[in-house]
């Protein structure tokens, strides 16, 4: 039974292989982004150390964001999602392992991706491990989220930024959490509270998405 | 009994009828072809039978019971959107629709039946550089694998050539010999309209 | 308790909500133009000048009650919308609908009025205090709400139920940005004045004005949103008989459909 | 001969009404950005308007880079731009006019827009003049130099993010000037330099990049 | 002579010739239909015809010369792909078209062409919520204005009611006899084969 809804996160994960572009951009205009900035601010590393884990963090999000249109909109497209409507396959879970797929593909790397970043723009080295990890309980929070603004979108044109403008204002106080959680730990303080809050929202979002997304998607088929 | 019973249904897009009500009930080994000019609301018929949208009124019902997951598991619908993967082989096309439907998969099977569609040649190129009778091709095909016994198609003749409509005709009399059951929309068909049990004219609301 | 049932279905069809709400759209307005007059002219010109911040503490007579209300109206759309979508009814719809461009106004208001107290009070227009940034977050979420609805122009009822499930969504975020708050504000020491608080105000001459224009403020969204649940229903049921009715177009049409048949 | 097409960029102008979305999400989205990093920066006024400058421009380059697939994709799509190829309408000055159908949805907004940026960000007020004419200068050469690659990207299902990569590297010196001009002046130095510069890459722009987005898009038509 | 005139063409798709080299003369007043089963060519031969690829070999000449912006404004395309904008109603679409084109318009002639169409009451709906038959309808409605003499039509028929179909035989028939000329593909229409003055069978290349 699984292994069905596995079959749609891996047919994702393909098409986008077989784009190529759907696995390294989002890595690479992280890439050009964090070099962009050091340029506009033309600074030192001390500016760039303080700024850092707010960048970090924005950038994650802004990789999620700019990605996430497409996790229901090809499907509605094509006539696919009205497939998955028409079998007998739980539509929760089939916005669950689509939210998968897309972490798979921008959320991880993102993670994977960030002490790089980080070394890039002089973040205390002690900072690291609780950067990977807020972002690694944070991105899935992200494509959950995105999941739910996407299915609300999608048949609309220009979804896209309709999508940034309802997803944006719900994963502000995730930002804050996480970037919080890198500022405390690279000012030497503990984490701790932060990365709870982190958890409880991934918990909350994991079980409440799915359920809102799918809402969503049987709404806009009517 | 097993059949899909519609009764004085009407279909509505902005708040308006788009046709007079409808009646129509198709069971096992039937074949119902629903005509109109176009903007009639055909697609929209379809659509609401496949429990895309709501009927706007009037009841229908599957196993004397409104429709429900037995419906969708046991229909299956092609619209004008062909539910293709451009980004997809046709046969990992054929491969994926099989296996979210939770059907057992051999890939011997797949590539018998991408031939049968006449797409042998095909099995590796992508959907998106498919000729447009090619795309219509592959997504025919998921009907031959499915095994769903109800059949919804929406204008399935368009884009083939005179070989794949005379292909689609036979697979047609042959599904509905072994007792499936087809409600599909047509211009000017004329032989499909003698194959037909049932004729559905749409006709203007007002 | 059967009253209550028959008033919820009474409130709930459309025909007699236009009708019911009709009666309070005059009482409502005069309410709170009278109270809005009063209350300005209290607070502008009679409350006692605060030692500290001198007159220009006397905009907080508009920036309070509207940034009360600005988190009020987000509840009672969040409501709306959980009846809506639940329920299906189109009042909570029209309610819903009607209540989001106040509660953005409101919220509109309490920033502009809070950035222009901020410049004399703090020396800046903005700082990134934690009960602005919650405002602003606020601000968004009823930019969302319209924004959703404004791009499905083409069919009102499904544009409803998929903005009601934002403001819901929205909803859920309330209560995280409380949180926030305190979690923030306990990290970093605030650099900036302190908001005086609910308590820092004991001078009733002070209060009087203060509380006279939360319930103005009331009164008008009470107006407001009736006036534009009306128009609202009116317009998405304006195929249906009563609406053409309240409009004046007495359906001559039907009633010579009527004749021809007979 | 000119309202031909000035008629394309009419058009574009009033499709992206009807969506409503096109016209006034880019701002919300500079906003939304403006507001998600001081949030996680957790900062005060010292550092954020150090960073300002450098802000305010790498989010005019993201709001207009966002916004770029869809330059010629829509009409790629839909078969339009094989229409306007088989009539006489220079393709040059096509896209000249599609990148100005872009600028006023996308550029001009980022421009008026940029004060109130400024104010949240707390530039110092004497750089206000200088930000907008610098961006006044700049996102016609983003709409520009986005159209060209916008148009090197027609076909391909994922560009958007092709697109960020190919056109980023190209917008980096635009970036460098700009961010630099307003640096300058907020230091109380003058930025005629770097404006010049900025003027020149304009000009530039505004010869070459139409001539090179035809020519993509002749290539992607074949 | 104002002709098209193609010498021994061959299109490709990958690298690979689609079809046997094709000749085709084609003057003022005539009609020729491309046939073919699905996937044989046609419409990348069209295609390369309006300009939007080149020929694999061959000589492809209009009025003795190599095509050029001549061919490009006095002929109309319209494949698969119908160039309706989604976001623009009938009468905007029809309207950009014509301007883009450099057309003088005037309001009523756009009116009554979408009557002709059939699309009269859908004038001010959004190109993206007609069906599909509508859809075409409108991307037709543009050969009725923008008269160049020569129409390259990829499947036409396809979509239409019978009516429609009709509608637009009588409309070929008459832009044929006004000295225009048509080149189109079908699958299966026998009546425009009637009609034709050039049949062009595509073969496969091995
Ligand atoms: C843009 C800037 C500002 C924003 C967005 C803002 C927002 C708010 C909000 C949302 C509330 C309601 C809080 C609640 O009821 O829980 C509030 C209350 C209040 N604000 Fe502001 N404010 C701003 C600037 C200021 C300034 C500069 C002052 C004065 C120094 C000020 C003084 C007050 C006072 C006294 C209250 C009443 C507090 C209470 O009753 O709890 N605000 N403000
Ligand atoms: N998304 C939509 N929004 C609003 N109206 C629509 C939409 N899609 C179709 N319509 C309208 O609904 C009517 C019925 O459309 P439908 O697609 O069902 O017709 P059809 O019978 O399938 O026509 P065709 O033969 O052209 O395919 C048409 O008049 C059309 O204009
Ligand atoms: N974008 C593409 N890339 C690669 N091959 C393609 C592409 N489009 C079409 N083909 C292949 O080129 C051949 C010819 O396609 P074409 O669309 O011209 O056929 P057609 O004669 O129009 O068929 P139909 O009757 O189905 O419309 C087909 O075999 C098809 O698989
Ligand atoms: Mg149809
Ligand atoms: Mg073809």
């Amino acid at each position: 039974m699984i292994g069905r809804y596995w079959a749609i996160c891996q047919r994702d994960l393909l098409a986008a292989w077989r784009r190529k572009a759907g696995l390294y951009q989002p890595l690479v205009f992280q890439l050009l982004i964090v070099t962009l900035f050091p340029l506009g601010l033309g600074a030192g590393a001390q500016t760039l150390s303080k700024v850092a884990p707010a960048l970090v963090w924005i950038l994650a999000l802004l990789g999620t964001l700019i990605t996430l249109e497409h996790i229901f909109k090809d499907d509605f497209e094509d006539g696919s999602l009205a497939m998955y409507v028409r079998t007998d396959l739980s539509l929760p879970l089939v916005v669950l392992f689509k939210a998968l797929g897309h972490w798979l593909m921008v959320g991880l790397p993102a993670v994977l991706f960030a002490p790089v970043v980080a070394v890039l723009l002089h973040l205390p080295e002690s900072a690291y491990g609780v950067l990977m990890l807020s972002l690694l309980l944070a991105t899935p929070i992200f494509s959950l989220m995105g999941a739910v603004g996407s299915a609300l979108t999608l048949n609309l044109r220009s979804g896209g930024l309709l999508l940034s403008v309802l997803v944006m204002p719900l994963l502000a106080p995730i930002l804050i959490f996480g970037a919080g959680a890198v500022l405390e730990t690279s000012l030497d303080n503990s984490a701790k509270g932060h990365l709870l809050l982190l958890s409880g929202s991934l918990v909350l979002t994991l079980t409440l998405a799915p359920l809102a997304a799918a809402a969503a998607i049987k709404v806009n088929l009517e | 009994m097993q059949q899909i019973e519609l009764n004085n249904v009407v279909c509505q897009r902005r708040g308006e009828a788009l046709f007079k009500p409808v009646s129509l009930t198709v069971g096992r080994g039937e074949l119902a072809v629903i005509a109109g000019p176009n903007g009639s609301g055909k697609t929209t018929l379809l659509e609401c039978l496949a429990g895309l949208a709501p009927f706007a009124s009037g009841q229908c019902r599957y196993k004397q019971q409104n429709l429900a997951s037995d419906w969708a598991r046991e229909s299956h619908y092609i619209g004008h959107k062909l539910a293709n993967k451009a980004a997809l082989t046709c046969l990992e096309n054929l491969h994926f629709a099989l296996t979210v439907s939770g059907h057992r998969i051999d890939e011997n099977q797949l590539l018998d039946t991408l031939e049968a569609v006449g797409l042998a040649g095909y099995e590796y190129q992508l959907a998106s550089e498919l000729s447009a009778g090619q795309k219509k091709r592959l997504s025919l095909s998921r009907l031959l694998v499915m095994d769903a016994p109800f059949w919804l198609l929406d204008e399935p003749f368009v884009n083939l050539d005179h070989a794949g409509c005379e292909w689609l005709y036979q697979v047609l009399s042959e599904h509905i010999g072994q007792g499936g059951a087809v409600i599909l929309t047509a211009h000017d068909q004329k032989k499909i309209h003698e194959m037909a049990h049932h004729h559905i004219e749409l006709e203007p609301a007002s | 308790m059967n009253k209550l049932v028959k008033l919820y279905h009474t409130l709930g069809s459309p025909p007699s909500f236009y009708r019911i709400a009709g009666y309070f759209l005059t009482p409502l307005l005069l309410l709170a133009l009278g109270l809005t007059a009063y209350g300005l002219v209290d607070g502008l010109f009679f409350a006692p000048i605060d030692y500290q911040q001198k007159d220009a503490y006397r905009i907080i007579f508009v920036h309070v009650p509207s940034a009360w209300m600005s988190m009020f109206i987000y509840a009672m759309m969040g409501i709306a919308a959980i009846m809506a979508f639940v329920w299906r009814m189109k009042v909570a719809e029209a309610v819903m609908m009607a209540s989001a461009p106040i509660g953005a106004a409101f919220t509109v208001i309490t920033l502009v009025t809070g950035m222009l107290w901020g410049k004399p009070m703090w020396g800046t227009y903005w700082d990134w205090d934690a009960r602005m940034t919650s405002e602003l977050i606020l601000l968004f979420l009823y930019i969302g709400v319209m924004a959703m609805y404004a791009a499905f122009d083409d069919d009102p009822r499904k544009a409803a139920r998929l903005t009601a499930l934002v403001a819901i969504i929205g909803l859920v975020n309330l209560p995280i940005i409380h949180y926030s708050v305190e979690w923030w504000s306990s990290i970093h020491q605030k650099s900036s004045v302190k908001l005086t608080g609910s308590t820092g105000i004991k001078d009733w001459d002070m209060l009087r004005p203060l509380l006279v224009m939360a319930f103005a403020t009331k009164f008008y969204y009470g107006y407001s949103m009736l006036h534009r649940a009306r128009s609202y229903l009116l317009h998405t049921e304006s195929q249906k008989q009563w609406a053409q009715a309240a409009l004046g177009l007495d359906t001559p049409k039907k009633q010579n459909k009527e004749q021809s048949n007979g």
